[in-house]
């Protein structure tokens, strides 16, 4: 059981740090900003949403489970606006604002 | 497992901070923005990471902290961005 | 090397790197925020030093890190005000030039919003 | 492995400073800044400084960067002038060797640092028990140097009449901060309405917990300041003119009670800002309490600005 929950952690941290190296790779090459900030909302969501999945066998209580489950909706919440909200300045002023 | 968390920090860590070549060639701040954005989610993810790896529960409320924050300074600058040109944000407000 | 080292390596780099900025750089923000970049090399400093005196149980000394938390407080402080300052004096003139030989934009009415 | 990451932290962060310096434009470098408070919250972890971390977290990367950013959007348009002041180049290399000696001096300094290191560690354990608070950074800041906080929390608020003082004749005693309107539809009028009540009560955990474990008033008000800035950015809630009687006691509540508790304490404990055995505990949560909303207004108003508007909304 220790092992499976350990072999859990792993796969989900890997994913996880993989959808971080995604977003990078697509802030780095994708052509354009509206393009860019698609990948960017894809691993602050996925990348850190597995990052929490997979520590939570590790944490040592239910309530630091919680924690970080919330601190994951979080940055959902904000971090969804934030996009919404770079992307309207990027419709009102162009791209290269 | 310590190391093997360790040094998934290390590697988001290293991920995003690549990410922040964004921050060097813009061309616009909204890109700048985005990229500290990236870096915002990786570092939270840096920090529970650590925190786990010391089993030092204290620092999940430092990510607490970082993720309550993390977007303040995107609002910021699009409303100081939205301010410059009040013209045009009445348009964009609408739905 | 200890990472009271590392760091403290780091914080006197930092400390140069953001003198520099404060002496060469023209623009009143740029100066804030160069200032800001020596600041928390001092506060880094600080810390390695705190963690050196790790003792006790503790992490590092609980005294000077008190004391960081009360400079980190105070600093921002500074800059608001320094902020302040700088939009006032822009406000006025419709420039946020230090110097003398440039003219100031004039006419303008003061605080106009 | 934890070597590989001290290390990287180390090289991001002087690359970050010295993008803060050499950047073009204002609003990148305040970005780089930014990033840069964020790594520090990670160096302080490293450090061992949790406490540290939390007030960068809160501070550092959160207040600072808001403060700047807008401050730096705003300023773009004096940008050009500004570069064309650019310092000379024997200026800018005095500069460079004046900076690269003062580096030199601090290198040498911290790498001849006495061994053993001093420390007040062991004094801080064994007197910790007088105070009844369990984190000794809380003890530090609220009994053995509690006259650095009440100092502090003076200071803030001198800092805040500073700022005030810059408002135009005017607008003396008006709302500060420009006038926002609200978007009932937008994402920030729903951010705005979701988070600043999970906000408050992640602020008053904070500060709850700080007495037995990292967290304390400077790092709870921080993150209810910023909420109730959220709040007003989205424009649903206006802020208040700076003439009100209830803002004024509010702002100066915090340092009058800290100051009562210190003469207090100079009748029955024999100093000023000493407690009487047994009480120590209390009068602390009695500061704390008293510095929160403070606190607060404080870190949420000077964030604002002066005043530049008239009493109407």
């Amino acid at each position: 059981m220790k092992l499976l929950l350990e072999l859990w952690t792993i796969v989900a941290v890997i994913a996880g740090a993989f959808f971080f190296f995604a977003g990078t790779v697509g802030l780095l090459r994708f052509p354009d900003s509206l393009t860019r900030l698609h990948a960017l909302s894809k691993a602050d969501n996925l990348g850190l949403g597995l990052v929490v999945l997979g520590l939570l066998p590790q944490v040592d209580s239910v309530s630091a489970g919680l924690k970080i489950v919330g601190i994951w909706l979080l940055v959902l919440l904000s971090g969804a606006t934030a996009a919404q909200w770079i992307a309207r300045t990027l419709r009102q002023s162009g791209p290269d604002s | 497992m310590t190391e093997f968390l360790l040094g998934a920090a290390a590697f988001i860590l290293g991920m995003v901070a690549l990410g922040l070549v964004r921050i060097l060639r813009g061309p616009g701040d909204a890109d700048r923005i985005m990229a500290a954005q990236l870096f915002g989610a990786g570092g939270i993810a840096a920090v529970l990471l650590l925190g786990t790896a010391t089993g030092e529960s204290a620092t999940l409320d430092v990510a607490l902290t970082l993720a309550l924050l993390a977007a303040f300074a995107a609002f910021a600058f699009v409303k100081a961005k939205l301010a410059q040109s009040p013209g045009e944000s009445r348009t964009a407000d609408s739905p | 090397m200890t990472a009271a080292t590392l760091f403290g390596l780091c914080a006197a780099a930092l400390i140069g790197v953001g003198l520099f900025g404060l002496i060469v750089n023209p623009h009143p923000l740029r100066k804030i925020l160069a200032f800001n970049v020596v600041g928390s090399g001092v506060f880094l400093l600080f810390g390695a030093i705190a963690r050196r005196g790790a003792a006790a149980g503790m992490g590092g000394d609980p005294v000077p890190q008190a004391l960081l938390i009360t400079g980190i407080v105070v600093a921002f402080s500074a800059t608001a005000l320094a902020v302040a300052l700088l939009l006032r004096l822009f406000d006025v003139s419709g420039s946020v030039t230090l110097s003398s030989d440039v003219p100031a934009k004039t006419g303008n009415d003061a605080g106009a919003h | 492995m934890i070597e590989v990451l001290n290390f990287g932290l180390a090289a991001l962060i002087l690359g970050l400073a010295v993008w803060t310096i050499v950047a073009r434009e204002a609003p990148a470098a305040v970005v780089g800044f930014i990033v840069y408070g964020l790594l520090l919250t990670l160096v302080w972890l490293q450090l061992h400084g949790i406490d540290v971390a939390l007030t960068e977290a809160a501070i550092g990367g959160g207040l600072t960067g808001v403060l700047l950013i807008s401050a730096a959007v705003r300023l773009r348009s004096t940008e050009t002038t500004a570069r064309a002041q650019r310092s000379s180049a024997s200026t800018r290399w005095l500069a460079a060797a004046l900076s690269a000696a003062v580096t030199g001096a601090l290198a040498i300094c911290v790498l001849a640092l006495p061994e053993p290191a001093p420390t007040l560690a062991p004094q801080v354990l064994a007197n910790i028990a007088v105070t009844e608070v369990g984190n000794p950074i809380t003890a530090v800041l609220l009994a053995f140097r509690a006259m650095d906080t009440l100092l502090e929390a003076i200071v803030l608020l001198f800092a805040l009449i500073g700022v005030w003082s810059l408002a135009p004749d005017r607008a003396w005693g008006g709302r500060p901060g420009p006038l926002q309107q609200a978007d009932p539809n937008g994402m920030l009028d729903y951010v705005a309405r979701v988070l600043p009540p999970i906000g408050i009560v992640a602020g008053i955990y904070i500060f709850w917990i700080g007495a037995d474990h990292p967290g304390g008033k400077f790092q709870g008000a921080t993150i209810l300041a910023a909420m109730w800035l959220l709040v007003m950015m989205a424009g649903l809630a206006d802020a208040p003119p700076i003439s009100r009687r209830w803002l004024r006691w509010l702002l100066v509540a915090g340092p009058l009670a800290f100051i009562a508790v210190g003469v207090l304490g100079a009748i029955t404990a024999g100093a000023f800002l000493s407690y009487p055995l047994g009480h120590a505990k209390t009068l602390i949560l009695v500061i704390e309490f008293a510095l929160m909303p403070t606190l607060t207004l404080v870190l949420g108003l000077m964030l604002l600005g002066a005043p530049l508007r008239g009493e109407a909304p």
